[in-house]
């Protein structure tokens, strides 16, 4: 990806290496996002595929390579956890909570001030009727969707999905892709993992694909 | 700004708390079946009882908060919402505090509360009653502040519940000590100030340096 | 004037210099190539010539007779279970604050040495006091809180060997170790408060009536042979650690085969 | 300096010789414990390094047989 560099990427990771227990993952793996975009991280099972999403999202602390939003290091860096969410595969729900009380809660602790807005954010997900529910009523798919919901009215600029469109039935499938177009259309940024090609998905257009098999290739002689 | 952070989070555990209160009469009722052992395990009607009354509600205080730590962290590292926490913006400190102190109000609140009930089983005379009630008033917020420090060192762990015992019961030492020995210094007619000092003393220092360490620990062991 | 800061910003230049060298495993080991077999030295002069001079030159005690020579082994092995606790606690803290990977190797390699001294001061001290107080185990303050120390340190080490990641486990054994230290102190003042609620001051204070010079030269002798120990075995534990977590460098290859065919028992 | 006198040390001799010889057991086991796992550890990455060779010859054989036939 050619970058500007007049302006400083929106998100810049250089030369990252990631390792579970002494199995080194990848190494040097440097690329930078910029507004408008969504990556598509692809790479078998075990190749380091959430860890990478869990390293941007600052969960996981690489010694090696250097993660920054807007020139700055992601560690403990407010602005940055302000315009990022992150959701993996167990969304943060739960089950004693209601739905409403769930979403809440997350958009308390996203910083909104007022939470009027909880019930239209359900209401477009399709799953008003269950906003009473406690989550350990709800399907797979209805999780899903109460996770993305937090995601309508946030103010975040990058979204880090971890499988999204897994477990979901078609309907909910289109809402997500309708949801990340108008994200990506509003200069946001999107970072996910999916095992099937999005080259035929509405994302296409503005979709980038990084391959972590590219940065394993100079393992085997550590 | 929206809900400060401590409120916040204080509102949802209490919300948790009170959703399933079965796990919140838990720590009690472990406290009272330990507190009534000791008096069928000693020689009835004699005044050994009344002696050691003091220590015992304290080493039953003890081990019903330590059973509570259990369960402070485990079920939001499950579904994810540690995560969440870790990664928001809100300063994890204060946050922690808030639920600490929610977890604080549903378990060492209510021993505290139901101790002078016990000790009237016991038959320790009101003024000891009162100084016991004071200690553990003091005490016990300590004990679940410290005590989170190990519950979130070993939330990852599948079988953390006897390495947070290990770990943390030495930490208990002082504030048992302190609590406790009020009761056998009130019981001697000494003055118990000096007792009162060091257990305030000590919870200044917990409420002002265990939410760090909390917060330290969470980001240590989630990765 | 900046002819003094020229000479601080050296002075200080060197020490941040060295320091960032002892962070690598590979200088630490190429260091501790020349230190271990100082200290293993100076620990066999210093404690042979102390315990020569407690044993055998330093008068009886008046009051407590020949037992009081247990003091010879009883106090270096108590305060060394202390200052080791807060060489483990300095190594923790600059593990977290500078991610150093030696400084956690340096800490976790000390507990186990701390926990054995911390045993052997409640064993001497139990066996000191044994003739006087007539029985093996006393409530007294030194050694109930000499006992808290060694669950202590039974809890750090329990922590390290409860995690399967090595990342994970030294930063959580160097938190707990910093929680400890803090509370350590806290520790030792409460026993000390509660003992002497229950009986006076106990009969013999650490040094008891100002030591004679007889007295005091081992026991200085003795705990700094004792320290020089606890740097030999700290440096022999380190190393192995370091050959154990490097295992697949290269440096760490040629050593061992370097050793092997030179065959000394390096 | 008579050596009898010396080592019953006016009556204590149990007291003290135990806690200097513990001492002295306690010393010595922390020395060859680390000692004993520094050869074990060596030995172990010899082991390692031999395997590996041994791999690197077979797999060498294997491709010339498979490079000339």
């Amino acid at each position: 990806m050619s970058q500007t560099n007049d302006t400083p990427a929106m998100l810049a990771i250089n030369n990252l290496e990631c390792s579970r227990g002494d199995r080194t993952l990848f190494r040097q793996l440097s690329y930078s996002i910029n507004a408008g975009q969504c990556l598509h991280i692809v790479g078998a099972n075990g190749s380091g595929k959430t860890t990478l999403l869990r390293s941007v999202a600052g969960l996981v602390y690489s010694p090696k390579g250097k993660i920054q939003w807007q020139g700055e290091n992601i560690q403990s860096n407010p602005s940055y956890q302000s315009t990022m969410i992150y959701l993996g595969h167990s969304e943060g729900l739960k089950n004693e909570l209601t739905s409403v009380e769930n979403l809440e809660f997350y958009s308390c602790l996203d910083g909104h001030s007022d939470q009027s807005h909880v019930d239209g954010d359900l209401a477009q997900m399709g799953i008003l009727e269950c906003a009473d529910l406690t989550a350990n009523k709800l399907s797979f798919g209805q999780r899903r969707r109460l996770a993305f919901a937090r995601l309508l009215h946030s103010k975040a600029k990058l979204w880090i999905l971890d499988e999204p469109f897994t477990g979901i039935d078609d309907a909910g499938r289109a809402l997500i892709e309708t949801i990340c177009v108008e994200h990506l259309d509003a200069q946001g940024m999107i970072l996910l993992t999916n095992h099937r090609t999005l080259s035929q998905s509405r994302l296409a257009p503005s979709l980038a694909v990084l391959d972590l098999m590219d940065f394993q290739s100079s393992l085997d002689h550590s | 700004m929206a809900q400060n952070t401590f409120y916040l989070f204080a509102r949802r555990e209490w919300q948790l708390l009170f959703r399933n209160t079965s796990a919140l009469v838990q720590p009690l009722c472990f406290f009272i079946i330990i507190a009534l052992m000791f008096p069928l395990s000693l020689p009835a009607e004699n005044e050994l009882l009344t002696r050691i009354g003091g220590g015992v509600i304290w080493v039953s205080a003890v081990l019903a908060t330590l059973l509570g730590l259990e369960s402070m962290f485990r079920s939001d590292y499950h579904d994810g919402a540690l995560e969440q926490w870790l990664i928001s913006p809100r300063s994890l400190p204060l946050a922690m505090l808030g639920k600490v102190f929610a977890h604080w109000s549903c378990t060492g609140l209510l021993l505290a509360l139901f101790a002078p009930l016990l000790c009237m089983t016991f038959r320790i005379p009101p003024d000891q009653i009162w100084v016991l009630f004071l200690g553990l008033m003091l005490g016990t917020p300590s004990l679940s502040l410290i005590g989170a420090i190990g519950a979130a060192l070993t939330v990852t762990l599948h079988r953390g519940g006897v390495l947070l015992a290990i770990i943390i019961l030495p930490l208990f030492i002082p504030i048992l000590i302190f609590g406790a020995g009020m009761v056998t210094q009130q019981a001697i007619g000494g003055s118990t100030a000096s007792q009162l000092y060091a257990l305030a003393a000590i919870l200044v220092l917990a409420l002002t340096l265990s939410p760090f360490a909390i917060a330290a620990a969470l980001r240590t062991t989630i990765n | 004037m900046n002819l003094i800061n020229a000479f601080f910003s050296s002075i200080w230049g060197f020490l941040n210099r060295s320091f960032h060298r002892l962070g690598s495993p590979r200088e630490f080991f190429k260091i501790s190539n020349y230190a271990t077999p100082i200290f293993g030295l100076l620990f066999t002069v210093l404690t042979g010539y102390g315990a020569y001079l407690g044993l055998f030159v330093a008068p009886a005690d008046y009051q407590q007779g020949d037992s009081y020579r247990i003091i010879f082994v009883h106090v270096p092995s108590a305060w060394l279970s202390l200052f080791i606790y807060m060489v483990m606690a300095t190594a923790s803290a600059i593990g977290l604050i500078w991610r150093m990977k030696m400084a956690f190797v340096v800490a976790i390699c000390s507990a186990p040495i701390g926990a054995a001294f911390t045993f052997l001061a409640l064993v001497t001290g139990s066996l000191w006091g044994a003739p006087i107080w007539g029985t093996w185990w006393e409530w007294d303050a030194r050694l109930t809180s000499e006992l808290i120390l060694l669950f202590v340190y039974w809890g750090i080490m329990a922590v390290y060997y409860a995690f399967d990641e090595r990342q994970t486990a030294e930063r959580a054994m160097a938190l707990l170790a910093i929680v400890g230290v803090v509370i350590v102190p806290i520790i030792h003042y409460s026993v000390e408060w509660w003992s002497s609620l229950h009986q006076g001051a106990t009969v013999f204070r650490d040094g008891g009536p100002a030591m004679p010079a007889s007295m005091l030269t081992p026991l200085l002798l003795m705990a700094l042979g004792f320290t020089f120990f606890y740097g030999y075995v700290l440096f022999l534990r380190a190393r192995n650690m370091v050959l154990d977590q490097e295992r697949k460098s290269r440096w760490v290859r040629e050593l061992v085969k370097s050793s092997r065919a030179t065959g000394e028992a390096q | 300096m008579n050596w009898s006198e010396f080592f019953a040390m006016g009556g204590y001799a149990f007291y003290v010789w135990s806690a200097w010889g513990l001492t002295a057991v306690v010393l010595a086991y922390l020395f060859t414990q680390a000692k004993l796992r520094n050869a074990k550890i060596k030995a172990q990455i010899l082991r390692q390094i031999e395997r590996e060779s041994l791999v690197d010859h077979s797999a060498r054989a294997t491709n010339k047989e498979s490079g000339n036939s």
